[in-house]
């Protein structure tokens, strides 16, 4: 199921979404580009401006999150990694009106393991995103269904 | 005067597991009310946690999570008797601190 | 240095549905549905926001309020003044003192206007949610929770019980509106359901922790304690209904119609619900 | 027309029957309340129990014959059934110019809409089809009711290839029916009676009835 296309995209709207909520250092040619720019030729161009910062899909960095929530008001995640000195774990939900939804700065004394509750307003791709102390980026992300329930009335 | 938080700390296998129910609204700020106006975003948006005084952790909230919120983590070493301390505060400024006991 | 690349994940209920050509294959489609369903419930189980309204429950039980500032720790909700442990899967009840069968919302009206001087008629008026009956969201989550885990017994032993039993039963399958519909219209059978929400068949037992034995719960979708009155109150709109009075007798014969039904099972009150 | 009654349409009934709820919950515990008597009781107990709210009137809880008839655990008697079905099958009123199929999209979209004729609606919006609630319609909607039968593939697996063609008309009759007054194929069916009940118009049941019937619609091309 997975080609390059697609892993060039999630890896660049992960950089996109980052730079937008501040996350990661304000690159002009990033910060130009439209939406409709995701697609693997601009995205090249992106991929050397971020440097180090290139975000990176990673079997280090979990994303536990249900296949189809019933309710958009309350989802349960659980983001967790697994990769040496992360400093940051990001919880961001791509089609929300606010991408960044929880950002949690880990120390020694703490796993680099949380579980939160969050509003989801229509189906979206969520990333599970590790922030390393040596600017790595790694991410995880999967696709959250959210349903019509009830009587719809 | 916000509502009290729900702490629950669980010392397991060396660790301690940390469950904090919050009561807050986490108005969005995208709702509109009967009359059509927007109400205004009304959220948490900084959460510590300390382990016996000391902050082991801190986030950065943004509107979308839910309604009281809910939130698990694990303390590493910490064991039966800890203080565990968790702290808020909202864009109102409005803050709450509660504490339990690892048990 | 690039990390191994992950497979994407693909939802398995989607890539089953992608799959799928015809009504043939329903079943699996359902399953794969509802098994994501339940994971999500699943998922949400440990951490109910009802807690806090718990809490606030037993603190607003034990505080001093109203005209007469006296808390309710003398209220008695059937198994004598003040006993809350195992008062709730034994509602609704026939009370001597008001000569009523009485559900715990209406039998909290009762103790706040006889012990605390509250206008029970103001607060039955007032929209759910505000004033007053955020109050009884809070004090429904505590007294139902001091009976988490127990069965259900909803007495029939007073004739008044029984009456109130018969009336549900009629109400349960009484048909009416421009939909025609009645509370049997979703709830007359098992394995039912509407949009992606599993309907309870509430004219028997359907089981433990479901349907009556699930009730009070917190609501995600407002994140909002709901009593047994508001959610007949939220059928009744969307049966298209006129408004049922908050503690009406309707509500009550529905009510103790679903708990005598319900004998036996295990209340998992409060509840977490969509 | 439609006649509703009140079960026990006369006011003093209703007025005798709170009276024996009253004497019930004081002294007469020993007396078992006959099933009039019930029936009787719950008249009154709806009458006390509800208010007129928005645009739902009182009026919506007095019953025609076919809700009294089908307010309860047993179903009708075979005879009766079949002359109640045959009186709401004249109630059909089939579209005058002959044009059976609208849009299915705007058919979809009301299809979806579960909203229309609560207490908390507004009376000049149009009220949805609620159809979701109840039906599988399309295979990429997985957010559908079972309490009515699949209708994926409606079209499709009834023949119909061409909605135009004179032997898809009894296919088309059937299911404007079906749409206007479900009660005229099956007297207690669960559905309500869009047609009869000016719960949709002319134009939303064209559009539904496209949604269900046009070889183009994902319920039949998917």
């Amino acid at each position: 199921m997975s080609n390059r296309r697609d892993v060039i995209k999630h890896s660049a709207l992960v950089a996109a979404l980052l730079t937008g909520v501040g996350w990661l250092p304000r690159i002009a040619s990033a910060e130009a580009l439209p939406h409709s720019a995701f697609d693997a030729k601009t995205l090249d161009e992106l991929y050397k401006a971020l440097g180090t910062a290139k975000p990176t899909e990673s079997n280090l960095v979990t994303l536990v999150a249900p296949e189809i929530a019933e309710n958009g008001a309350v989802v349960r995640m659980g983001l967790s990694t697994t990769a040496p000195n992360v400093k940051k774990l990001l919880l961001l939900i791509e089609k929300n009106p606010n991408v960044l939804s929880a950002s949690f700065d880990v120390s020694p004394t703490i796993e680099p393991s949380f579980q939160i509750n969050v509003k989801m307003g229509q189906t979206s791709n969520v990333y599970a995103v590790a922030l390393t102390t040596d600017n790595k980026v790694l991410f995880a992300q999967k696709e959250v269904k959210v349903t019509l329930g009830g009587c719809g009335g | 005067m916000p509502d009290p938080m729900r702490i629950r700390a669980q010392a397991q296998g060396g660790n301690a597991v940390v469950r904090v129910l919050m009561a807050h609204e986490m108005e969005t700020g995208q709702r509109k009310d009967a009359s059509g106006k927007i109400i205004p975003a009304w959220y948490i948006t900084e959460v510590t946690a300390l382990l016996n005084g000391t902050p082991v952790m801190t986030a950065q909230w943004g509107p979308s999570v839910s309604k009281n919120p809910f939130m698990q983590f694990t303390l590493k070493g910490a064991k039966a008797g800890d203080k565990v301390t968790i702290q808020w505060q909202d864009n109102h400024g409005d803050k709450r601190s509660d504490d339990a006991v690892v048990s | 240095m690039r990390m191994p690349l992950r497979p994407r994940l693909l939802p398995i209920a989607l890539l089953a549905l992608a799959a799928l050509s015809g009504p043939a294959t329903q079943a699996q489609t359902d399953k794969n549905v509802s098994d994501a369903i339940a994971q999500y419930r699943a998922m949400l189980a440990d951490g109910n926001p009802s807690e806090l309204f718990e809490a606030k429950g037993e603190e607003l039980w034990k505080t001093p309020r109203g005209p007469k500032n006296a808390t309710l720790e003398r209220c008695d909700l059937g198994k004598g003044p003040g006993v809350v442990k195992g008062a709730f899967v034994e509602l609704p009840r026939y009370f001597q003192d008001t000569g009523r069968v009485q559900d715990l919302e209406s039998r909290l009206l009762t103790c706040m206007a006889t012990l605390q001087g509250f206008d029970a008629a103001q607060i039955a008026a007032t929209p759910f949610g505000s004033g007053e009956q955020k109050t009884m969201e809070s004090l429904v989550a505590w007294v139902s929770s001091e009976s988490n885990g127990m069965k259900l017994n909803v007495p029939q032993d007073h004739p008044a019980e029984r009456r109130m039993y018969a009336i549900g039963q009629q109400l349960f399958y009484y048909r009416g509106g421009p939909y025609d519909f009645a509370c049997a219209t979703c709830h007359g059978e098992p394995g039912k359901r509407i949009r992606l929400q599993d309907l309870p068949a509430l004219n028997g037992n359907p089981g433990d922790g479901v349907g009556f034995a699930a009730w009070p719960a917190y609501r995600v979708s407002s994140g909002e304690l709901w009593g047994m009155q508001r959610r007949l109150n939220d059928c009744f709109r969307q049966q298209r209904f006129p408004y049922p009075g908050y503690a009406s007798d309707a509500t009550i014969a529905l009510a103790t119609y679903m708990g005598v039904n319900s004998k036996g099972s295990v209340s998992i009150a409060p509840a977490i619900k969509r | 027309m439609k006649h509703r009654t009140l079960l026990l349409g006369a006011g003093s009934a209703i007025a005798v029957a709170a009276a024996a709820l009253v004497g019930c919950a004081g002294t007469s515990e020993t007396t078992q309340s006959s099933p009039a008597e019930i029936t009787a009781a719950t008249q009154a107990t709806i009458k006390a129990s509800f208010t007129a709210k928005g645009q739902a009137g009182l009026d919506r809880l007095d019953q025609d014959e076919i809700q009294k008839i089908c307010s309860s655990p047993t179903p009708p008697a075979p005879d009766i059934a079949a002359r109640l079905a045959a009186e709401q099958a004249k109630t059909v009123k089939y579209p005058a110019d002959g044009r059976w199929l609208g849009d299915w999209k705007s058919g979809e979209k009301l299809a979806q809409d579960g909203k229309g004729k609560t207490w908390a609606d507004p009376v000049d919006k149009p009220g949805g089809g609620n159809c979701y609630n109840c039906h599988q319609i399309t295979k990429t909607e997985i957010s559908f009711g079972t309490i009515g039968p699949s209708l994926y593939h409606y079209g499709k697996l009834r023949g119909v290839s061409d909605p135009a063609a004179p032997e898809a008309k009894p296919i088309l009759e059937y299911t404007w029916g079906k749409l206007w007054n479900a009660k005229a194929t099956n007297v207690c069916s669960n559905m309500p009676r869009f047609g009869h009940e000016a719960l949709l118009d002319e134009g939303q049941l064209r559009d539904l009835m496209a949604l269900l019937l046009d070889p183009k619609s994902p319920v039949n091309a998917d």
